[in-house]
């Protein structure tokens, strides 16, 4: 679903942020893409969602690959890949249910749909009762869980999620988690960007891809390149 | 239905920027506004004198009225003329008298009549240039009981000149103009792109076409323009009635033109528009 | 010093704003400029047509030389007059063929001279009023000598209304103008403003002091308000080359005129900068 | 130094932001601030930034409270309390550096003073390297580190951090805890925001004041108005 080919990926400063980093991410496999801050955790999710052209290498996602992609593509591709921005990324002028709406519309769901979809959504992150607040007068962690439901409104086949549950607390990052895996089990993709040292150590069983300086350093999946 | 919705809540979003930008195009499009009107007034004016241009025939003391009437008929049918007038002795008097009231009391005091009798030949509408006018005064000066015709030349070129001139100020001042109102609707539409730079990326990231970008931004462009061109035409007309009612009497603008106004407005609106958002769309992605 | 650096920085940092906010108070300023060209030359236009009201007092064909210069001297010692020039018959018989060519044949066909001599009286600047000039054509009438008395009583109505209107019309197009220049101003700078006002938010949370934040603002306001007197300064001046060289012998600005102007466009745009600010400052505090 | 007395704080919804919160931070004091999210936690922050008034109550901070305080002071109040947002709140058009030069600038510092001082506080977090960087070219957790740096240069009496380690991983998290120790115990009062259980657990002799849906339902020192 997601493969990444020696992609390099250098910003013009001494070193770059990405370096020589391969990995495959298999359609509804689930992993954890760790390290330090600065490692380059935002830049790799940013790749996936062609954010970001590779200095060198190859980024393939579903059926379009980085050094062939044409601009009119990107649309289709990034409605494919659920996005959750470590900075959220909403749009200040809509409350929570419009921005979560507003995804829906972009892709042209049917009206109709709409509604329940949305409603459905902001009770599954715990705000339907903030549903007509703007971002600025939601909390951290509520502006974070609208970007959560956003980046899910369009059942995408790969889920990015960067620092998903940095302004949540345990109670609400577990229920985050939870959704994620719900979201996987259903056969989507999910690569989540976390130094929640202590999620790791409670699903031991997951994947973990951990970045230094911009190297892949660890892989538990093992095979780099498939 | 979209777009439409999207417009209207854009404006409705920055409702401040809205008003400032249709404040801005409708001053521009105001000062297109009054030169046009000026123009227009220009181009009336300068049709009432040229329609003064006319060719004066002086008639010896000693032609029949039968031979004049003759010739008068045979002048009305050349291509270039539209009437002859026969004005006797005592008409030029009289009429001299009248035009010339400072020396009224000199002319009744006269003994004799100084003053020639005259044909004014009018000329048509496309016949009013210098040439055409000078070869209308040679013919006529061929006839034996003609002593000179007369055309005032000068007056005939200086006319043209000015038709000209006018004809080039209103090109070149219409020009500018327009250049200086398309520069203030590129800088509203743009600042209104601006900002929304970050809700135009946002969209982008959540995988909106640049097609379904844009067109809030188009609608949004053509409804400023046309309102600044409403706004314009609101405060051309306001100056026409106020200049109509103290100074001088004015023609309005003919219907074409505020209509075309209008349409300028609104597609200047929205290719601005068009321009600020596709740049805005290149800058804000990497493909 | 340190408000100046932070004005340049805030212009380096957003210049295309700043070119297009100097570029539209360029414009409206332009504007001005031109009506104040176009005012100016009325005025000198006006003053050169006032200067030649005059009333003339046609003499008697028997008056004595003598006489006709003791009353011109007792004339000229009127407070109204500045000159009083004696015009004999023979000279008014040359002028009026002079001026009058069409009737130059017929005037040497005259056995007797049909003109009358007199006294072409010229104000002072100050006594052109139409009260004054019937005043001295009444003191004129009433010497033995004098037949009539001539002033254009209409002419000089005429040319006071039209500086009457001119004058409104240049107060009320001019203040039109300089509220659409503020306005634009205002646009600008609020713009700017707007464009920083998470800036703003970040300084007043770090514990910046009210005018500590806005004096850049103001300094960048009156920069760009200069800029954009200098922008229509230089436009006028071309456009005013271009009639110059191409249409009419125009009159260009007083300096007091231009300097006012730059003045007041540097003012505008520190005023505007100013008010745009400290509305912002109070909308972000809640104190 | 820092004094809520019954602050009821409402944005006019149906249920308060904060809702009768009492407590004393006294000088020289370190608490932590928890609760879910939503709890009220970055609302009582900003109380005592005076970034919002209270709707019934009165905060005291230094000598000001904020039932008397004049517009004119707050500049005054708000260099005396240094503030870690929740979302950085670095101005876009700065450096790194330039970032936290900003704030001495401000104040008034003199020239000489003020390079030498930023050099050391980047130093301190750990950003030296990234100086010259503008925001959008850091990482969230350098982000965090540059407003970390940043609240710290005036040398406040009062520190409020808003989630300051919310994305940064272990290391880089102890790193900047360690940095509020040392400021702390030269005589900072320091009241920190968090969601970070872990850190919670690791340092229990600290005071912990936790809120729930915006009231005051534990505090380790016991006495709420002092
Ligand atoms: N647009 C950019 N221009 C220049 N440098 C950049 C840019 N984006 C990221 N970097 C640098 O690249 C490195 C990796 O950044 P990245 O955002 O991927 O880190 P991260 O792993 O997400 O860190 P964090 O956990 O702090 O968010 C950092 O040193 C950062 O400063
Ligand atoms: N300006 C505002 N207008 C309306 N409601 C607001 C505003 N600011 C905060 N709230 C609401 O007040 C409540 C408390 O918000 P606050 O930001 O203090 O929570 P928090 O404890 O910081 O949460 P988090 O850990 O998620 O950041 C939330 O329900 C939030 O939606
Ligand atoms: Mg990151
Ligand atoms: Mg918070």
């Amino acid at each position: 679903m997601v493969q990444f080919r020696s992609v390099t990926k250098s910003f013009g400063g001494s070193s770059p942020a990405v370096l020589d980093v391969s990995f495959h991410l298999r359609k509804g496999e689930f992993a954890f893409l760790t390290g330090a801050s600065g490692a380059g955790k935002t830049t790799i999710l940013k790749l996936v969602h062609m954010l970001h052209r590779p200095s060198s290498g190859e980024v393939r996602v579903s059926r379009y690959s980085s050094s062939r992609i044409k601009r009119r593509d990107l649309p289709d591709l990034r409605r494919r890949v659920g996005y959750i921005f470590q900075d959220f990324r909403l749009l200040e002028n809509l409350t929570a249910e419009e921005n979560i709406a507003f995804a829906l519309q972009v892709t042209g769901t049917a009206k109709a749909k709409i509604a329940p979809r949305v409603r459905k959504l902001l009770n599954q992150v715990g705000l339907a009762a903030r549903a007509q607040a703007f971002p600025r007068e939601l909390s951290g962690g509520e502006q974070q869980r609208v970007a959560v439901a956003r980046a899910l409104a369009n059942e995408p086949l790969v889920l990015l999620a960067d620092e998903p549950t940095g302004n949540l607390d345990e109670r609400a990052s577990s229920g985050v988690f939870e959704l994620f895996r719900r979201i996987n089990a259903s056969g989507t993709s999910v690569l989540m960007a976390t130094h929640d040292a202590e999620l790791l150590r409670r699903h031991r069983n997951v994947r973990v891809i951990e970045l230094e300086e911009g190297r892949l350093v660890f892989d538990s999946a093992g095979d780099p390149v498939a | 239905m979209r777009s439409l919705r999207e417009a209207l809540s854009g404006i409705r979003r920055a409702p401040a920027l809205t008003v400032l930008s249709v404040m801005a195009i409708g001053l521009s499009v105001f000062s297109i506004g009054l030169f046009a009107l000026t123009a227009h007034n220009i181009d009336v004016a300068l049709s009432d004198v040229e329609g003064r241009v006319e060719v004066v025939a002086y008639l010896r003391d000693d032609a029949s009225e039968e031979l004049i009437e003759i010739a008068r008929h045979e002048i009305e049918s050349y291509p270039e003329v539209e009437s002859a007038r026969y004005v006797s002795k005592v008409e030029a008097l009289y009429e001299a008298s009248r035009e010339l009231t400072e020396f009224s009391d000199v002319y009744s005091d006269l003994e004799v009549n100084p003053l020639p009798a005259s044909l004014e030949i009018a000329l048509r509408p496309d016949f009013r240039t210098p040439v055409d006018v000078e070869t209308v005064a040679d013919r006529v000066t061929s006839y034996h009981f003609v002593e000179e015709a007369r055309y005032g030349r000068e007056w005939v070129d200086r006319i043209y000149s000015l038709r000209r001139v006018a004809g080039g100020a209103a090109v070149i001042l219409g020009l500018s103009f327009a250049f200086g109102a398309a520069l203030l609707i590129g800088i509203a539409v743009r600042m209104s792109v601006l900002a929304r730079a970050r809700e135009i990326a946002v969209m982008q990231t959540v995988g909106a076409t640049d097609g379904y970008i844009r067109r809030p931004f188009l609608i949004e462009g053509l409804m400023t323009g046309l309102g600044g061109g409403l706004l314009a035409l609101a405060l051309t007309f306001v100056t026409y009635q106020a200049v109509e009612r103290t100074l001088v009497s004015l023609a309005w603008l003919p219907d074409l033109w505020t209509a075309a106004g209008l349409a300028f407005a609104g597609i200047l609106g929205m290719l601005a528009a068009g321009r600020a958002v596709r740049r805005e769309l290149r800058r804000l992605d990497v493909y």
